[in-house]
């Protein structure tokens, strides 16, 4: 019985682990292919959180002992409580300096400097 | 032979890097980073030559007889803490040329040097001295 | 599994690594900066498990307490950098000048 | 066990290109922001190789100064001294040279290297032995690292810490600004827009830092039994107050930490260390011999180390305190004086 317990355990970690990682890879790929700075971030807040929670768990459940699963909770509560407020901030910090998302109508503000040239220029 | 000198070759090429930055670009934060890089290149080399082939960390435990070398991880633990400290030094510095020279470029420093010899006799004493320090430093 | 999962963390380190190369813009580089640190976290804990004595956590949150400070004190202080006036990039069409006053000031630097 | 080994060194090469790369990176960007950021990065693998190289201690070092400390304080200094690199007037084909040279010749000789993790290395052979056979009965703590650093080499240690002790005072020398009284208004103008705009962060941070602060005080105090030790401990302990520093502005820190008290711990903690020495010296020990501390030798090792790790972390932490008070106390003071540095410049560009 407790045999099988043991395997259950061990399943449901590989389980665990595996989402992680996929998150994880789909999250790079995220990272590097999105165009604006909004995207990135959009695709960074699923390895941030998610990924890095299901990792955690998944080692969780690889070791139960005590003091380890005590220091994997403690980080997976970190990661929960920093990444999300970082983002928020770095968010926050980025819109508030004057990048724009890029969407189809803000082709035109973007476009400022080439329109001050032009201007010149006429 | 590869695996076992791979760590040596990379520190090598990790420390002409950082030597590189040092030689040829003239920005002075630049320069810090590449000693930087240097620094660490030191650190690998160290805790490369602590690692035997299936030991582990040096801190004890029972069952486990086989430990790495903790000498060297003494000397470089200290190291890394006292190169921070010399770091902040060199980036004071470099904050103090700054405001006396309006420029941290190597060559910029040195054309004004040369330029303010005749006129300025006090203040090129006194630039002469922030260079001698970034010297030593 | 373990391995499995070590190695894809690898991976993402190497595409963060690529985007902070990149970048284009100084926000980029801080969100990838940030990335690999929670990447860090998780290569950490995996190391442990891998090399067969997770007891070594506590640098794992060292690092999870360290990233945190180190973002904070990247955007307090990226505030007070010109934004956008950069050294060949192509970051032209996600540029906006937030006024004219900061324009100059990057000018200025840039001189 | 053979795949585990083999597992470590594919990690082993793979952290290893990764820095290689980085380094490449770091040679070949013109933006220094970017070249910062890539060295935090750079410090945070290097941090991971010394995991996978069982140097849990060092990595641990490594992580809260390597990717912490160093990278905010070059990031402080560059918003002071300009973002971009300006290119070289001359060729570097002489660098090239002497670094292709000097690069070769390294290369040739690592072929006289013991191979990596070879049990027989001279380096495996002297004193390391005696360390980890004889450290539990001799000084009695787990970790042999802190052992050999506090009790076998400590007199060592203790020049470590003046070096940083002298290094902090090298940079009160060099940035210390003297301040007025009625100019912390006009601070406070400055900073609090900042302040303003990060509610979420604050609050956050604001629950953060007491839990940082304590974590300090773990390290400090489980490094006889896990990583860490006083130089860790202090560096984190460091990093919670610039925490506080950088979300409520420098006028309101220099109200909770007092600038002079900080500067006394700081000396106070090297004192403290020659003290421990001293101690065991009148007791008719050698310097740094602990097993006179006590009527039982291991406990007289246990509070020696004990007391020195103390010394240590307060140095540490004070002095990292009193470099980034003064790296940003300059900022500011650069910041409300801009003009009249500005003319300097251009005075000295101009003429």
């Amino acid at each position: 019985m407790i045999f099988d317990l043991d395997i259950i355990r061990e399943l449901i970690s590989a389980l665990f682990l595996f989402m992680g990682s996929f998150l994880c890879i789909s999250g790079g790929v995220g990272i590097l292919r999105f165009p604006d700075f909004y995207t990135r971030m959009h695709a960074v807040g699923v390895t941030d959180t998610l990924a890095a929670a299901m990792i955690l768990i998944g080692l969780m459940l690889q070791n139960p002992d005590g003091l380890v699963v005590i220091k994997l909770s403690l980080i997976l509560l970190m990661t929960l409580f920093i990444n999300p407020t970082a983002s928020h901030a770095l968010a926050k910090a980025a819109f508030h300096n004057g990048l724009m998302p890029l969407i189809e109508k803000n082709k035109k503000n973007n476009s400022l400097p080439d329109k001050k040239q032009e201007s010149e220029k006429g | 032979m590869i695996m076992g000198l791979f760590n040596d070759w990379v520190v090598v090429v990790l420390m002409m890097i950082g030597l590189y930055i040092i030689i040829a670009h003239g920005n002075l934060i630049k320069k810090i980073v590449g000693l930087t890089i240097f620094q660490t290149s030191v650190f690998i080399f160290y805790i490369s030559m602590a690692k035997i082939d299936g030991g582990t960390a040096p801190i004890l435990v029972d069952g486990v007889t086989q430990y790495s070398n903790p000498l060297p991880h003494v000397l470089i633990l200290t190291a890394i803490v006292v190169g921070i400290a010399t770091t902040a030094v060199a980036l004071a510095l470099i904050v103090r040329i700054k405001e006396a020279y309006g420029t941290i470029e190597e060559e910029e420093i040195q054309e004004q040097d040369s330029q303010h010899k005749d006129s300025h006799k006090l203040n090129i004493h006194n630039s002469s001295e922030i260079n001698r320090d970034k010297k030593e430093c | 599994m373990l391995i499995a999962a070590t190695l894809a963390v690898l991976v993402v380190m190497l595409l963060a690594i690529i985007r902070t190369v990149i970048g284009p813009t100084l926000y980029d580089r801080i969100l990838a900066v940030n990335m690999f640190g929670t990447k860090t976290i998780l290569l950490l804990s995996l190391l442990g498990f891998v090399m067969g004595r997770p007891e070594f956590l506590d640098i794992a949150i060292v690092y999870a307490l360290i990233n945190f400070i180190s973002v904070i004190a990247v955007l307090r202080y990226s505030d007070s950098f010109e934004f956008g006036s950069k050294t060949g990039e192509k970051t032209a069409e996600n540029r906006i000048p937030q006024s004219g006053e900061r324009l100059e000031l990057g000018n200025k630097e840039a001189e | 066990m053979k795949r585990g080994e083999l597992i470590e060194s594919l990690i082993n090469i793979v952290l290893l290109s990764l820095l290689v790369g980085i380094a490449i990176a770091i040679v070949c960007m013109k933006d220094l922001f970017a070249v910062v950021m890539l060295a935090g990065i750079y410090g945070l693998i290097s941090a991971s190789f010394f995991v996978v190289m069982d140097a849990v201690d060092v990595a641990f070092t490594e992580a809260s100064v390597g990717a912490g400390i160093s990278t905010l304080l070059m990031l402080v200094v560059i918003t002071m001294t300009g973002r971009t690199e300006h290119p070289t007037r001359h060729k570097p084909l002489l660098a090239i040279f002497v670094v292709v040279v000097t690069g070769g010749l390294l290369i040739y000789g690592t072929f006289d290297m013991p191979y990596l993790g070879a049990i027989d290395a001279p380096i495996h052979t002297h004193v390391a032995p005696r360390y980890i056979n004889e450290s539990m009965q001799e000084v009695g703590v787990p970790n042999i690292v802190t052992a050999v650093l506090a009790s076998y080499r400590a007199f060592d240690t203790f020049g470590e810490v003046v070096v940083i002790f002298t290094a902090g005072i090298g940079v009160l020398a060099l940035l210390s600004v003297v301040r007025r009284r009625d100019e912390d208004s006009v601070i406070d103008s400055i900073n609090d827009s900042m302040h303003e705009q990060h509610l979420i962060l604050r609050i956050v941070s604001k629950m953060m830092i007491p839990f940082i602060m304590l974590f300090a005080l773990y390290v400090q105090f489980h490094g006889d039994y896990g990583p860490g030790g006083g130089f860790q401990a202090g560096v984190i302990f460091a990093s919670a107050i610039i925490l506080y520093v950088l979300l409520f502005g420098l006028s309101t820190a220099r109200k909770v930490i007092n600038q002079t008290l900080i500067q006394l711990i700081a000396a106070f903690g090297v004192l403290f260390y020659g003290c421990v020495g001293l101690v065991s010296l009148l007791n008719g020990g050698n310097f740094f011999d602990y097993n006179v501390l006590s009527s039982d030798p291991i406990a007289g090792q246990h509070l020696g180390i004990l007391l020195i790790e103390w010394g240590v972390g307060c140095t540490v932490a004070s002095v990292m305190i009193i470099i980034f008070f003064n790296f940003a106390g300059r900022k500011e003071f650069q910041q409300r004086n801009g003009n009249l540095i500005d003319n300097i410049s251009k005075k000295n560009k101009g003429i």
